[in-house]
């Protein structure tokens, strides 16, 4: 326990005094080799995976097993800022079954992406600040993972929001990349003033922003009850709800959901390993990990909310998962699936139970097994498809097809991973997701088929997705140029990736998930539910044959289909027309006409007024001008007018 | 005011000292008058003359012969004379016409009238009380009475004015001569 | 007898022909005639309030007396400018000195 | 002599010294303000380590360091009385940094640097001497003479259309100061009891609490509103972005960094201490105003082209959070309130500064002129990123600080109606983003636009009148890097570890509030 | 008859400027070096203000049954307007030399009979006397203006000045005449105690002496000489109008208004608070579109007469000596003015104010001692005007009375629009750019040693707090 205490502060002062160092003086040092800062910023964050391991593996094997559930630690918690005595602002570290599971999620990724960005970003201008940016989101996840307290999450949530915000513009000079941070950046911060407002009804009612306190649960509901937030009511809402989904809010920004989704495709301009951490694996699963830390708040007490979370990760799900059917960009289709991915944690939580008896917790479990399986994949895939766009030098899948050839070690590890998102066994995919429609169909069987479904459209783009950039035709492009395998440093962490995927079915490992991460932390004994799970196999099959038929080969098959449901074709393609809808809400009536106005009225107005005042004044001065005749009479008569009516005033005064 | 008009005993309106009263005061008014009114400068200071000269008279009736006498030597004597030399002086001035606009004229008349108007309210509401002495042979006041009111430094006795006026006159001497010298120099 | 108020009201109708005059009059000498009238009903009003209402001292008495000396100075004194303005203007008129306005 | 008049005296030898030195010497008179300032900085360093050993000694006076020396006696009773609590400290530290980094700032000043410099050193003293003043009629000398220096440092060394704009910012703070002065009468003259002697005192003056109600009802909205209009708040803001468009850089950053805390500063100190009745009574209606201020500036703030309009309009916003936390009258908004102050005094200075080095080589400061300056000026690029993050709230940073202490704090209200207020005031931290990003992504950010590179060297292409101009660019040199990073690491500092300053300031609003609530 | 002449002693300021008239006026006959003569009377002169400060406590206390009073108060206002008169000289000494060479003898006698006049309008303690004074102090000044001999400014505004004076004085023997009637006296202890259960005629008769009174001070709307008289004024002669006539004129009201009408201050205070308003609102009005310096000024000491009379409406010792206290630092402020446009009058000629475009860079000194006295005429602190300013309002706040805020509020709001021109001056000064500014120009030491008294006034009048405090504790205060 010691060590680890002793060990956890390296997790976060490493990253921060990497980015630090690199950020000050990695330009002026390496500038000459930047290389070197990579290997530094890697082999720092080598060590930070290395404590994360240590620090996991002890909790969850050696540490953390209490009488029947895991406890939860608070390693340290410094005083940050205190505004009063009961809202205190720590800055500490937590842990708990989600956060060490997290902690090595972070790690493994980040150190995964700090490996291949060796190559990938090799010889770029900026290569040391993409290293120091790189540490600084390491250190930001990582602190909002381990937070103590609901403001240690919101100031973490921030920093990894302008870390997103800085990897997405790292090309500044291309305006689309520009563009792209910005909106990601205005996105994600119009939802966490939703989350901001949220905690601070929160810390308003309650009193705190520890979570310990927050989240305590006994005698089968929250003692948040106990606070004065019990009952109050506002516009016929209890206010618990609108807190709780406000909080919702702010995650559903990091996370992309609808109607929020809308920064994350575009971030896609980032660089590709940057996309695949932050876009990918764990910033966007913020969101998910913000809902299950307040998850007994939720489920006890905003138990509606809950609700509307599920329904709202359905629609988002089907909905970015019919879009990624349309997209040519294969960062995009990535990106989409991303978000129908995070949307299925979502569905996972809103359907999941609290205790751990009867599988009642069953959701929660495999949200987080999803966000682990997901983290994996997904980020293999989208180091892939950096390696396949290294080589062709395009996103779009037109410049591709047939590259299985060029790169057999891509072309592996992204099968694999399409597998596992497809949910095809043994892949990791498969039981995160099958265990999703388990306690999806147990909740609710609406969210069931619906999550079904989206199953097999996640199978049937992924593997369009596939077979575009692997089968094929071939593409005449690559006849000036050879598209070439990756250097070793990009395989590696697609091997490694890859392997996580595959292995974590295992017999250790499987009972994992169950076993350790629980709503209430107390472990159980999972069953698999067959008849689901092939339900979801033969789903899952059928969206990778319509695959198969449709872009195995070059054919005309796909635009015949397109041609048939072109509506909804034309609109998927455009993303059903909701970054216009944003545009012009944005461009046109935020900017063109409250801005306009307001900056109108302020110098015509308000401003304008004040010159009145001033311009009155001299009108009037020249005005009265002639008062001041110059004729001797009129001054005299001036003076008896003015005696005149001075007595009389004073008179009747 | 009102209450004196209708106090007046008509009948005994037309004893000597009334007869004067109004003789001067209507020549005081109709010559002042006329000194504003008349379109030549120099007839408008005969009237001037004419109504010094019956205020003189109103100090004679009120029987303070010195004031007259001072009026009639400083102001008929002395500044009527400049002023007729001012006007002689000045290349037909005596013998120009003025006209005065009637806009000017009803102006001026108008605020003058409601001056005057206004000037007899606040009069009428105060109720003057005529001493007791007034109508005393004491009344009169002789010429050492005068004189030590004007040397002496007690109360109501003036030589620090005397002294102090004395200060004025020169300088307005010398204000006039430098005034009047400049034109060696133009 | 001659009430006080009588004498007031010839005295106050002076002061205004006075006044009016000072308006009207198109020449400064007019003017400076006007002036005399008004301090003629000045002199008045203290004469005959010394007269008829405080007679035991010669306090308005007195000052009538100084009116007329400090009315003879600054009429010196007003000659002497009008006509060092007539020697500059060639005019006398009112209009004549109308330079300086605004 | 006591440490805190020492300030006013070091700046004193400062105006003397400069004075003396003949004009042509430049830099000379430059060291001299280098030095003088260095001095003026360890001073407040040293104010601000002893002030926190003295109240971790146990000293539990209101105002430590106090001193007070009679001056007028008999027919008004004014004091020459210093003295500095949390709130001052941190104000006089504030200023401090800003006039070190001003003087580095107007390094490059070569027009009538002398006088220049005699201004600032001027501005600098009202600053000061308001800071420490716990002397109504001492504090509002100082204030006033902190004011009319920016009259000439505008209408002299500002730009664009400086005369209207100095002429109106003097205008209408003074108009501000003509509400204020009939407040300090009736705070004066209802200082005391009917016997008790009347004092400008403003601890004599809290403490004996004379002011009947309907006074205070009459006086507080004067005062409060005078010194509003420094703290820029709605509807007598205009003078602020005219104002700042003009000024010279050094001489925004001075005057939004720290002038423009003292209209928060008074508001607090003299406003709604003397008169807490009547401020609870009307709080509601500046919080209305200052509610109004906080959106309205920052949607200005979108649509502005020139940088420093952007920049004052944002200053509105940001000031008047200040006052919106102020008047909700509990400690913990109203120690973001201060956090708030210190914040965007460092934050805004840096950004003016920023401002004024790039507008100093392109000339122009009209975001649709410029862009892909990162390319050219990276050192002032990121510097302005920094800040721009600052501005917008980064955790880390010290806007993000002052902003959550004053969200919560403010949050803390009983009454829902200023609850939801807040929630309004919320948006201000997306609307700040967008607008600051508008920039960032315009200028900073994108393809070189009008920006030529001849060999290594950048010049800004302008036209003008049918004239072309080649303006050579470069990146910071010495002193602007003194003055940059000088305003970030202060930033930083505080807003990486704010509790010990969020702690001494809280501190000494504890009584304050009390009596508030 | 009992003739007391020692009483004469108790006049001491009084005597030994009659003593400098004297010799001034044997002088000017003997010795015909324009030059020596003015050195002898600027001495003669320097000597009777120097024994002015030493006659200031002895002496003191009434004269001539109550028609004479002298105090502590009147003595330091009449060396107040020694010291104002002095500098005025030294601001003349250029003028004298060259343009008015030939009445040199006159301009002394005529300025030192004014000041006397002047002396007898504040030591009054009865009507006549004050009357006498007020005459003394206006008719020899229309001559001084007259001295003027450029162009025909000088005659017009000196027609201009005499007639209207006489029409006012006509206005208000009046008014002096109706309040004998109605109370029977003219000394200012008895009509005291007669002025109360005001008529109608009371409050008329009071009315035509404000106006009188009014017109010396230039409170609006008897003001409108002003403009034209200081326009065409000689520039030292304006000065000394718009200071020191102004300033004796200022002492002797409130010290009328404080003894004679002491116990219906109601009454008067109402039509203060209008005329206050309306003069300052007015002066700054026609104040901002002045181009010719000397009417600038002239209207903006109308408005400045307005913050003084503040201190007259206080009426209380406060009042009292936040009146004098105003006297004395505008008299220094404006002089500095005064001093500045009439150096470079005398060396270029230029008055108007674009002339002064661009003059910090030809002239840095005279233009920094503009600058000053425009802040201070502004009411900038730290300069001398700041604490003036501060103390009128604080004595008129001190009421506790609504009104009287309202009044000080107004007050405050048009010190904007003073502020404004004050600022145009120093715009034209520091920031306007000129083709071809004023030479720089190099003064004489007469007037440097003054402008730097003026200058040195300004900035520390307000920091020694003893000036004012004395004041207040010599001021004699209200009824008594």
């Amino acid at each position: 326990m010691e060590t680890i205490t002793n060990l956890s502060p390296i997790i976060l002062a490493l990253p921060f005094l990497m980015f630090l160092f690199l950020g000050l003086c990695g330009n002026k040092l390496f500038k000459s080799n930047p290389n070197i800062a990579g290997w530094i910023g890697t082999a720092g964050l080598s060590v930070v995976a290395i404590v994360s391991y240590y620090i996991a593996i002890q909790y969850f094997w050696v540490e953390g097993k209490g009488a029947d559930a895991y406890q939860q630690f608070v390693l340290f918690n410094h005083e940050w800022l205190k505004m009063t005595d009961n809202l205190v602002i720590s800055i500490g570290f937590m842990l708990d079954p989600i956060s060490a599971m997290m902690l090595v999620v972070i790690s493994t990724v980040s150190l995964m992406v700090h490996i291949y960005s060796l190559g990938y970003m090799h010889g770029e201008e900026g290569f040391q600040r993409y290293y120091a940016v790189l540490s600084l989101f390491t250190f930001a996840m990582m602190g909002l993972v381990v937070a103590t307290n609901i403001f240690q999450m919101y100031i973490f949530w921030e920093l990894v929001g302008v870390s997103s915000f800085l990897l997405i513009s790292f090309y500044f000079i291309k305006p689309s990349a520009v563009a792209a941070a910005k909106k990601a950046f205005i996105v994600t911060r119009f939802a966490d003033m939703f989350f901001l407002i949220g905690i601070l009804i929160l810390s308003y009612y309650t009193n705190t922003f520890d979570f310990l306190k927050l989240t305590a649960v006994s005698d089968g509901h929250a003692t948040l009850v106990n606070t004065k937030m019990c009952g109050e009511m506002f516009m016929g809402l209890s206010v618990t709800s609108i807190a709780m989904f406000l909080i919702f809010l702010g995650g559903a920004g990091k996370s992309a959901m609808f109607p929020f989704h809308i920064w994350l495709p575009d971030a896609m301009e980032g660089p590709t390993p940057a996309s695949a951490l932050i876009h990918a694996a764990t910033m966007v699963v913020a969101g998910v990990f913000l809902v299950a830390r307040m998850f007994p708040v939720y489920f006890f007490e905003a138990h509606d909310v809950l609700t509307i979370i599920g329904y709202i990760g359905a629609f988002t799900s089907l909905f970015a998962a019919i879009i990624a059917c349309t997209q040519t960009d294969i960062k995009r289709v990535l990106a989409f699936s991303t978000i129908s991915q995070i949307a299925y944690m979502f569905v996972a939580l809103a359907v999941s139970g609290y205790t751990s008896e009867h599988e009642a917790c069953l959701g929660y479990t495999a949200s987080m097994w999803h966000l682990f399986t997901h983290a994996m994949f997904k980020a293999c895939l989208f180091l892939g498809a950096g390696c396949i766009i290294h080589a062709v030098h395009s996103n779009e899948m037109n410049a591709m097809g047939n590259l299985r050839k060029f790169m057999p070690i891509a072309h592996i590890t992204f099968l694999v991973s399409c597998l596992a998102i497809a949910g095809i066994p043994p892949f990791s995919g498969f039981f995160s997701k099958d265990e999703i429609l388990v306690a999806a169909f147990e909740h609710d069987k609406v969210l069931y088929a619906c999550q079904a479904f989206v199953a097999g459209l996640t199978a049937f783009y992924m593997f369009r997705l596939y077979f575009r950039i692997f089968w094929y035709s071939e593409n005449p492009a690559h006849a000036h140029h050879t598209p070439h395998e990756a250097p070793m440093n990009m395989n590696i962490p697609l091997i490694v990736l890859s392997v996580f995927t595959c292995f974590t079915w295992l017999d250790k490992v499987f009972p994992f998930f169950p076993e350790k991460i629980t709503a209430d932390r107390v472990g159980y004994e999972l069953e698999t539910n067959w008849i689901i799970a092939i339900a979801s196999i033969l789903v899952a099959v059928v969206g990778i044959a319509i695959a198969w038929v449709l872009y195995l080969k070059k054919n005309d098959k796909p635009d015949m289909i397109a041609g048939k449901l072109k509506c909804l074709y034309i609109s998927a393609s455009h993303r059903f027309y909701i970054d216009e809808i944003y545009l012009f809400i944005t461009r046109k009536i935020i900017f063109g006409g409250i801005c306009v106005a307001i900056a109108w009225f302020d110098r015509h107005i308000i401003d304008g007024f004040m010159n009145l005042l001033a311009w009155i004044s001299r009108e009037l001065s020249y005005d009265i001008r002639d008062v001041q005749s110059g004729n001797l009479q009129q001054y005299a008569w001036g003076f008896l007018v003015g005696v005149l009516a001075i007595a009389m005033f004073a008179i009747n005064y | 005011m009102a209450e004196y008009l209708t106090s007046i005993d008509f009948a005994g309106l037309f004893t000597a000292d009334n007869i004067v009263f109004f003789i001067l005061s209507a020549v005081i008014l109709v010559c002042g008058f006329m000194s504003v009114a008349s379109t030549k400068l120099l007839r408008a200071a005969t009237y001037l003359f004419f109504t010094l000269f019956a205020v003189a008279g109103l100090y004679l009736t009120l029987s303070y012969e010195f004031i007259a006498a001072v009026q009639l030597s400083v102001y008929a004597g002395g500044i009527l004379v400049l002023l007729i030399f001012a006007i002689m002086l000045v290349k037909n001035l005596g013998t120009d016409t003025e006209t005065i606009s009637y806009v000017n004229k009803t102006i001026a008349g108008l605020s003058a009238l409601a001056g005057t108007v206004f000037a007899f309210i606040t009069m009428s509401k105060f109720r003057f009380i005529s001493s007791e002495g007034a109508n005393d042979a004491a009344a009169k006041v002789d010429m050492e009475m005068v004189g030590q009111t004007l040397m002496g430094t007690d109360r109501y006795q003036y030589l620090l004015a005397f002294e102090a006026v004395s200060i004025l006159l020169l300088a307005c001497i010398v204000g006039s001569i430098v005034i009047a010298t400049k034109s060696k120099e133009d | 007898m001659i009430p006080v108020e009588a004498y007031l009201v010839v005295s106050t109708l002076l002061f205004f022909i006075g006044v009016y005059g000072f308006l009207v009059r198109k020449n400064l000498i007019g003017i400076l005639m006007a002036v005399e009238l008004i301090l003629n009903a000045v002199n008045i009003n203290f004469v005959v309030f010394n007269r008829f209402l405080y007679p035991d001292h010669l306090e308005g008495y007195i000052y009538s007396l100084f009116v007329i000396v400090v009315a003879a100075a600054e009429t010196a004194i007003a000659i002497s400018i009008i006509i060092n303005v007539y020697r500059k203007l060639k005019d006398v008129r009112v209009d004549s000195i109308n330079e300086l306005k605004n | 002599m006591n440490i805190l008049s020492a300030f006013v005296v070091v700046l004193l030898v400062m105006l003397v010294a400069v004075f003396l030195i003949p004009g042509e010497k430049k830099n000379a008179i430059r060291w001299t303000m280098a030095a003088g300032s260095m001095v003026i900085l360890g001073l407040a360093g040293y104010l601000v380590w002893d002030f926190l050993a003295q109240r971790e000694a146990g000293a539990t006076d209101k105002f430590l360091f106090a001193d007070s020396t009679v001056w007028y006696e008999g027919v008004i009773n004014i004091s020459y009385s210093v003295g500095v609590d949390g709130v001052s400290v941190a104000m006089i530290m504030l200023s401090a940094i800003v006039v070190i980094t001003g003087v580095f700032a107007s390094w490059a000043v070569e027009d009538k640097a002398k006088e220049y410099f005699l201004w600032f050193i001027m501005l600098s003293i009202g600053v000061f001497g308001f800071f420490i003043s716990v002397d109504l009629f001492t504090m509002f000398l100082f204030y006033e003479v902190a004011l009319i220096p920016m009259y000439l440092l505008i209408g002299v060394w500002g730009s664009g259309d400086k005369e209207y704009a100095a002429m109106k910012l003097t205008l209408m703070l003074m108009g501000g100061s003509a509400f204020l002065m009939v407040g300090i009468f009736g705070i004066y003259y209802f200082s005391a009891e009917d016997s008790g002697a009347l004092t400008f005192n403003l601890e004599e003056i809290a403490a004996n609490a004379a002011m009947p109600i309907e006074w205070q009802r009459r006086f507080f909205p004067l005062t409060f509103v005078g010194f509003g209009v420094l703290g820029a708040m709605f509807p007598f803001h205009t003078w602020s972005p005219d104002g700042h468009a003009s000024a010279p850089t050094a001489v925004s950053m001075l005057h939004a960094g720290v002038l423009m805390k003292l209209g928060g500063y008074g508001c607090f100190r003299v406003a709604m201490t003397l008169m807490p009745e009547a401020c609870k009574e009307q709080a509601w209606i500046f919080i209305v105003l200052t509610g109004i201020s906080v959106v309205y500036g920052a949607f200005s703030a979108c649509v502005q082209n020139d940088l420093k309009y952007i920049n004052a309009y944002s200053s509105v916003s940001h000031c008047g959070l200040v006052l919106f936390a102020l008047l909700m009258m509990n400690q913990t908004a109203m120690t973001g309130a201060i956090l708030q102050m210190l914040s965007h005094g460092l934050m805004t200075a840096l950004f003016f500064a920023l401002i004024g080095m790039i507008y100093g080589q392109t000339h122009t400061r009209d975001i649709r002129y410029l862009g892909g300056l990162m390319q050219v000026m990276p050192f002032l690029c990121v510097c302005y990123v920094i800040a721009g993050m600052a501005s917008l709230g980064l955790p880390g940073l010290s806007g993000f600080v002052a902003e959550m202490t004053i969200f919560v704090g403010s949050f803390a209200h009983e009454d829902l109606f200023h609850r939801v207020l807040v929630i309004g005031g919320c948006t201000s931290i997306v609307i700040t983003a967008v607008y600051i990003l508008r920039v960032v992504g315009k200028i900073l950010f994108g393809p070189l636009y009008k920006i030529e590179k001849v060999g290594d060297q950048y010049n800004y292409v302008s036209e003008h009148h049918g004239e072309v101009h080649h303006y050579p660019l470069r990146d910071a040199i010495w002193y602007e890097k003194i003055a940059t990073i000088g305003l970030i690491v202060s930033i930083a500092i505080i807003g990486l570890y704010p509790v010990w300053i969020s702690d001494m300031i809280s501190e000494s609003l504890e009584a304050v509030a009390a009596m508030l609530n | 008859m009992d003739l007391d002449y020692s009483q004469f002693l108790s006049m001491s300021h009084e005597v030994s400027l009659v003593v400098v008239l004297i010799v001034l006026l044997l002088a000017d006959l003997l010795i015909k070096n324009k030059k020596a003569f003015q050195y002898l009377a600027i001495a003669a002169f320097a000597l009777h203000t120097v024994a002015g400060f030493y006659s200031y406590t002895d002496l003191a206390g009434d004269a001539f049954a109550g028609m004479y009073v002298s105090g502590a108060a009147q003595s330091f206002v009449k060396n107040i307007l020694n010291v104002g008169t002095l500098i005025v000289f030294f601001f003349s000494f250029e003028w004298n030399n060259n343009e008015n060479k030939s009445g040199v003898g006159e301009f002394f006698f005529l300025t030192l009979s004014t000041l006397i006049g002047m002396y007898f309008m504040v030591s009054a303690g009865d009507f006549l006397f004050f009357y006498i004074g007020l005459e003394t102090a206006s008719i020899p000044m229309a001559a001084l203006v007259a001295m003027n001999k450029k162009g025909t400014e000088g005659a017009e505004a000196a027609a201009k000045y005499i007639l209207t004076a006489s029409f006012s004085s006509g206005v208000m023997l009046f008014g002096i005449s109706l309040i004998y009637g109605a109370c029977g006296s003219l000394y200012f202890d008895e009509v005291q105690a007669a002025f109360t259960n005001i008529t109608a005629l009371h409050i008329f008769a009071l009315v035509c002496f404000i106006a009188g009174v009014g017109f010396k001070i230039s409170l609006v709307p008897f003001h409108f000489w002003t403009a034209d008289t200081y326009q065409g004024a000689p520039t030292g002669i304006t000065a000394y109008l718009s200071v020191i006539s102004k300033g004796a004129a200022v002492f002797a009201f409130m010290s009328i208004l404080y003894k004679a009408f002491a116990n219906e201050p109601d009454v008067w205070q109402n039509i203060l608070w209008w005329l206050i308003v309306i003069t300052i609102t007015i002066g700054n009005l026609f104040a901002i579109r002045q181009k010719n310096l000397k009417r600038f000024l002239a209207f903006s000491s109308i408005s400045q007469a307005g913050y003084i009379m503040l201190g007259v409406y206080a009426s209380s010792q406060t009042g009292m000596s936040s009146t004098i206290y105003y006297i004395l630092i505008y008299m220094f402020t404006n002089l500095a003015a005064f001093g500045i446009i009439s150096a470079i009058e005398n060396k270029t000629g230029k008055v108007g104010m674009d002339d002064y475009n661009g003059l910090y860079s030809t002239n840095p000194k005279l233009a920094f001692a503009m600058t000053l006295a425009m802040f201070s005429l502004g009411g900038i602190p730290p300069f001398a005007g700041f604490f003036s300013k501060f103390f009128i309002f604080a004595a008129v706040a001190s009421s506790k009375v609504y009104g009287d805020y309202v009044l000080v509020f107004l007050a405050l709001l048009n010190t904007i629009i003073s502020l404004y021109y004050y600022l145009l001056v120093v715009k034209a000064m520091f920031i306007n750019k000129s083709e071809s500014p004023i030479e720089t120009i190099k003064i004489d030491t007469m007037s440097r040693v003054a402008l730097l008294v003026c200058v040195v006034a300004i900035l520390v009048i307000g920091f020694i707090s003893s000036i004012y405090m004395n004041i207040y504790n010599i001021s004699d205060g209200f009824a008594n």
